[in-house]
């Protein structure tokens, strides 16, 4: 390998690369075999997403609490969300799931053109994801459940038909959680999205094979995290309290 | 820099420092010992600043009044001390600098796992980091380290938000530096290199990198949290608005806490190198110390409510978080009698490194008990926020985690250069950082005792005494720390050439030339023997530098 | 992770048809008032949902190792413990 | 309580102590027998899990010690007695502003008699301070928006410090003052000093200004609940929740009547967020509290015990 240090940086490491690991150009220099190096790619990812999970968990926190103390306002908050707009959002996500297992599945066995048709769609998928969720922010807004300056909650909690009168700096805080919570997986779907359009066209261009598909595999985890988080918000959020 | 260390008089042969001698090749490197030493530059540049700022703290308190600056400039300037010591210095020093380094090395694998993650993790500690200058030259915080709200969210305006980005990047820096250990310490151990067999110092990285990843994204979003409160007013944790501000102290400890052990598990790890090779001895007990950096990284998440007894939790939850603070008691004595066992029949050397461990050992010593009097409820209650407080963690930070790092980069500089630091100005400044360390910091926990509130910048003229004592202290301190830097400097050019082993030290790490190549070892290791196999290396008393 | 998941095409579609229909099952089975365990149910069917996902879309089950299921493990144990100490204190605050 | 936990403290400082020395000298010697001019070859040994065990269960039972020992004195700390004397604190950036029951106001100082149990009341216009007597070795941080309270007992006369311990902004280290210890008669005196009326008649005036008399009526029932005799009782709430009618509690209904409500009634009463001060607040707390004791002569000086709060009381009304 001596000879193949005349200078580092990524170019090098592709010359030494290149050199040692003729048949595999994926392989990178730091890793004996590609076995190695698609379970380190993989153990990485999994650690990244466990970041991921206490990430949202430090919201899922300040939620828990708030909702122990503000129960009606939060219910409140719950019952003016659009109930229809997140279930279909839900079952969005879910199909797009399907579809990231199935580009996967496509890539194994090397049909290049399938792959790229189920990411296009888990793309779309996503886009359709997101579309909803700004119907569903442009509708707060207009009903000014937008926090801040401009908030008005002038809504009960409709408890079985009982009309409870709550808080507005309660119900604000739920919205808070809300926007935040919501605002952060929307920011996760969006990087989702690049990643999987990105894929896309890489595997159109032929950068995976059946023997070598670890980016795609790694983006599906991410892809399948945030569909989980979203499983958790949904009930969390939209279904507090909705037997009237 | 690029100059650095190509000795003057011996054949040219390549390794990792003149592979390559262009600013690119440094800025894009992809090698974890040019990164190490990218961070070893940054964190050392921070480490002077946020000394600067203790030795104003130190001066404006030599006297009773407020006389040198305003208050408003004293409480900006312990603010900058705590966030650049913290979250700049602390955390990424041992880890990013010693660990980045030597990971690798020493599991006898070529990089880390991830090489460019590594180099993204220093760009976003050092975006961070020039974030956080701009912060300080355009007006700073004024919060303390610990930004609690609502002072942080509604009542100061100075640049919180600012300095929350900082610290932010500096934060997924160092998640992905734990990404990066824990993938390459399970994916990566060269053939034969089975758990029971690594090194004690892989052990300690392993647990840190445990917490930053399970902790630090914690921080992250109440950072993103206190700076949306901060612009929006959603009252999240203002209690105006219904929002509890204990919540953000919960969210903020349940990091910062373990976030110390982050900082002191490495410097342990470094200790069981040193008394070991020094010692030449096998680590006393090497499985219980191995599983006792684990243990402490776990239940270091079950205690952090311990900071907040006074602060208005429920009776109940302060009993529990007392109960539960003790646990890390157990795993942290047994990793100090371990150590002091392992000298047991040795041979030892009093060369800097083991002097710098004795010190760790004698401080954390101090360090840990004080913080089982922290831990007791009934004495944390007077001496919380108090300089008790104060003296407690530096010993445990800067006796602690800063003695592991010096002990540690006397240890491995030959590695890393190619040169021997100068040993006896190492002995000299090791001695001068024990004594004004301890000069410093022991008058503090009387201090606190008696009753001085932490973060005053005018005090009654009664605790003046102890105050002038620790601020003599600190400028002994500062002089030790500027020795090192100073021949640490001089020995790139005229330090003794190094051998590939100068210590005749176990560990993959020596198995290589001095400086490493850049892909480390010219064949991949085979290990066969077990961790600390002193039994089998004789030392060379002979050849051991005795320099300067 | 092994390259073979034996997982099937048909068994992807019918864990994705299974995670519809606990959805359309959880959405109606909010408006039917179960007192204090309409949460429970919720939540109950969220984990399951989750589980599906995580064993078979994520492919934890059939994998080569266990250590894949010890780090999901252990970052869904972390954050219990953020939430159950967390609310160690809040629950046995007299007013909150 | 100073003098329990400096006793604490020194069997804290002897552990340590001890542990230390065997750490230090253990090292000392060690260091010097086995040096490598003395001893030029070590002696490989594997380790002990006799050992092991044995210094790591034997220092949890010391540690055991000190949780026991300490949780005993904050329990005690937090745990006012019956009969303790109530002033009410309000701090700000950066003051301390002190309110006796008999209307006695006082800002960055305390005058309190020996031998009488004070029960502090405390509670932030602002940011989170902290109230730090060191001589009586306690310290609570004051939060915005809710009460935290302790006790203590002073037992010799003086003037001892009053810090804020939690960093609180510019005039943090300016945010001092003094606790001033007088031998019960010379209180007397400094107390007679005052012409302001007690709190609890502040309360009640206001009580009837802001209009609360008309729904919380005494004699029949009104819209809101009768509010004798609440003051640390369990309340039942309409979700079926119990909850102590304690400071925090009444206080939080007066401001956001919606949180609580008690089974029974409508959640009619309008929110007080804003409207209130914090020291008119702290006088209607006081006022209601006052509804929970018999009538005596010195009403106010000192709350009489609670009867136990463990006993669930009946509402008024259902």
């Amino acid at each position: 390998m001596q000879d193949s240090q005349a200078t580092t940086s990524q170019a090098t490491v592709q010359v030494t690369t290149a050199e040692h690991e003729a048949h595999n150009p994926a392989l990178v220099h730091q890793f004996a075999d590609a076995e190695q190096q698609k379970n380190a790619a993989s153990l990485g990812m999994w650690l990244f997403l466990v970041t991921e999970i206490m990430f949202f968990g430090g919201m899922f926190c300040a939620y828990l609490i708030y909702r122990l103390k503000y129960f009606n306002a939060f219910a409140a908050g719950s019952q003016s969300l659009a109930i229809k707009w997140g279930a279909i959002n839900t079952a969005v996500l879910i199909v797009s799931s399907v579809t990231v297992v199935l580009a996967i599945y496509a890539i194994r066995f090397g049909r290049k053109k399938l792959t790229v048709a189920f990411l296009v769609v888990t793309v779309l998928l996503g886009f359709v994801f997101l579309g909803i969720k700004s119907i569903e922010y442009t509708d707060k807004f207009r009903e000014h459940h937008v926090p801040g300056a401009n908030f008005h909650f002038t809504e009960n909690f409709d408890d079985n038909g009982k009309q409870i009168p709550v808080n507005p700096n309660e119900v604000q805080l739920f919205f808070s959680l809300y926007f935040a919570m919501t605002g952060m997986h929307a920011l996760h779907m969006i990087i989702g999205i690049s990643l999987m359009s990105t894929l896309a066209v890489l595997t159109w261009r032929g950068h995976y094979s059946a023997e070598y598909y670890t980016p795609l595999e790694n983006a599906g985890l991410y892809w399948h995290l945030v569909d989980i988080i979203w499983i958790y918000l949904f009930p969390l959020l939209y279904l507090i309290s909705r037997h009237t | 820099m690029a100059s650095i260390g190509i000795p003057a008089n011996q054949a040219p042969k390549l390794n990792y420092l003149n592979n390559g001698h262009s600013l690119k090749s440094w800025l894009l490197t992809t090698d974890h010992k040019r990164i190490a030493l990218l961070y070893l530059i940054s964190v050392t540049v921070f480490f002077f600043l946020g000394g600067f700022f203790a030795m104003l703290i130190r001066l404006e308190l030599l006297t009773p009044q407020g006389d040198l600056m305003q208050a408003d400039t004293y409480n900006k300037v312990f603010t900058m001390h705590g966030m650049i010591m913290v979250f700049f210095f602390l955390i990424p020093v041992v880890p990013a600098v010693l660990g980045n380094f030597l990971v690798p090395l020493m599991i006898g694998a070529k990089d880390l796992a991830f090489p460019r993650i590594n180099l993204l993790s220093w760009y976003l500690y050092i975006t961070g980091g020039m974030i956080f200058l701009h912060c300080m030259l355009t007006g700073g915080v004024d919060t303390g380290w610990t930004f609690y709200t609502p002072f942080s969210t509604d009542y100061t305006n100075t640049k919180i938000v600012e300095a929350g980005l900082a610290i932010f990047l500096a934060g997924f820096s160092s998640i992905f530096t734990g990404l990066n250990f824990i993938v390459t310490i399970h994916r990566m151990r060269a053939p034969g290199l089975t758990w029971d067999r690594l090194p004690l110092f892989i052990w300690a990285n392993y647990a840190t990198s445990l917490v930053m990843i399970l902790g630090t994204p914690v921080i992250a979003i109440t950072i993103v949290l206190v700076a949306v409160e901060r612009l929006f007013h959603l009252g999240i944790f203002d209690p105006r608005l219904g929002g509890d501000p204990l919540l953000f102290q919960h969210l903020f400890w349940f990091y910062s806490h373990p976030a110390v052990y982050i900082m002191i598990l490495p410097s342990m790890g470094v200790i069981s190198e040193l008394i070991a090779c020094f010692a030449r001895k096998r680590v006393f007990g090497y499985k219980f110390v191995a599983l006792s950096s684990v243990a402490i990284a776990v239940f270091g998440f079950l205690v952090w409510a311990h900071h907040m007894f006074v602060a208005g939790i429920s009776l109940y939850a302060a009993m529990i978080f007392s109960f539960l603070s003790f646990s890390v008691g157990v795993p942290s004595a047994v990793k100090v009698f371990n150590w002091t066992a392992t000298l047991y029949k040795g041979s030892i050397s009093y060369a800097t490194p083991m002097l710098y461990a004795f010190g760790f050992i004698g401080l954390f010593t101090i360090g840990g008990l004080t913080g089982l009097m922290l831990a007791t409820i009934g004495i944390d209650v007077h001496v919380t926020d108090t300089y008790f407080v104060v003296a407690h963690f530096h010993y445990v930070m800067v006796g602690g985690v800063l003695m592991g790092y010096l002990g540690g980069l006397h240890f491995w500089w030959p590695k890393m250069t190619g040169r021997m630091y100068p040993e006896a100005w190492a002995k000299l400044s090791a001695l001068l950082v024990f004594v004004g360390f301890n000069l410093t910091f022991f008058p503090q926990f009387i201090l606190g005792y008696v009753g001085m509130p932490r973060r005053y910048w005018q005090y009654p003229p009664e605790f003046q005494a102890l105050n002038v004592l620790s601020t003599a202290g600190a400028s002994i301190l500062a002089v030790g720390y500027l020795l090192p830097m100073i021949y640490f400097v001089w020995s790139l050019r005229y330090g003794a050439i190094a051998d590939a082993n100068p210590w005749a030290a176990a560990g993959l790490e020596w198995k290589t030339t001095s400086p490493p190549p850049t892909f480390n070892f010219d064949e991949t290791p085979v290990v066969t023997w077990e961790a600390y196999n002193y039994d089998e290396i004789p030392h060379k008393e002979r050849r051991a530098p005795v320099a300067g | 992770m092994s390259n073979e998941h034996g997982t099937s095409v048909k068994t992807y579609l019918i864990i994705g048809a299974t995670l519809l229909v606990l959805t359309v099952a959880t959405t109606l089975i909010a408006f039917v008032n179960l007192g204090p365990f309409n949460p429970v149910v919720a939540l109950t069917i969220a984990t399951i949902k989750a589980l599906l996902v995580i064993l078979f879309f994520m492919h934890v089950k059939g994998a080569s190792e266990k250590l894949t299921g010890v780090v999901v493990a252990s970052g869904f144990f972390f954050l219990a413990i953020l939430l159950t100490l967390s609310l160690s204190d809040y629950l046995t605050r007299s007013w909150w | 309580m100073a003098s329990q936990v400096d006793a604490l403290y020194i069997y804290l400082l002897l552990v340590a102590g001890v542990m230390t020395a065997v750490i230090f000298l253990g090292i000392m010697v060690l260091a010097i027998k086995y040096r490598r001019a003395r001893h030029p070859n070590a002696e490989q040994i594997e380790g002990s899990t006799a050992l092991e065990i044995i210094w790591s269960i034997i220092p949890l039972f010391v540690m055991m010690t000190f949780f026991i020992w300490g949780a005993v004195i904050y329990f005690q700390e937090r745990t006012p007695p019956a009969d303790s004397t109530e002033v009410y604190v309000v701090a700000k950036q950066w003051m301390w502003k002190i309110e006796h029951m008999e209307g006695q106001r006082e800002i960055n100082e305390l005058h309190v008699p020996t031998g009488q149990n004070i029960k502090l009341i405390m509670t932030s216009q602002d940011v989170i301070h902290s109230f730090f007597v060191p001589a009586f070795r306690i310290k609570q941080d004051v939060l915005p928006g809710r009460y935290t309270t302790f006790w203590f007992k002073a037992t010799k006369p003086g003037h001892y410090h009053l810090f804020c311990a939690e960093y609180c902004g510019t005039q943090h280290s300016g945010m001092g003052g003094d606790i001033v210890v007088m031998e019960p008669q010379d209180y007397a005196q400094w107390m007679a000093g005052g012409t302001s009326a007690p709190l609890q008649d502040t309360g009640k005036q206001l009580f009837s200004a802001l209009g609360c008399a008309t729904c919380h009526r005494f004699d029949v029932q009104g819209r809101g609940p009768n509010l004798t005799g609440i003051y640390n009782k369990p309340v039942l709430l309409e979700d079926g929740r119990t909850v102590i009618a304690d400071e925090n509690y009444v206080r939080e209904s007066i401001l956001n009547p919606t949180a609580k409500i008690v089974n029974g009634f409508k959640p009619v009463m309008p929110a007080f967020q804003g409207i209130v001060s914090e020291e008119q607040l702290n006088a209607l707390v006081a006022y209601v509290k006052s509804l929970s004791q018999p009538p005596t002569g010195t009403a106010g000086l000192q709350s009489q015990p609670a009867t136990s709060p463990a006993e669930p009381q009946k509402m008024q009304v259902q």
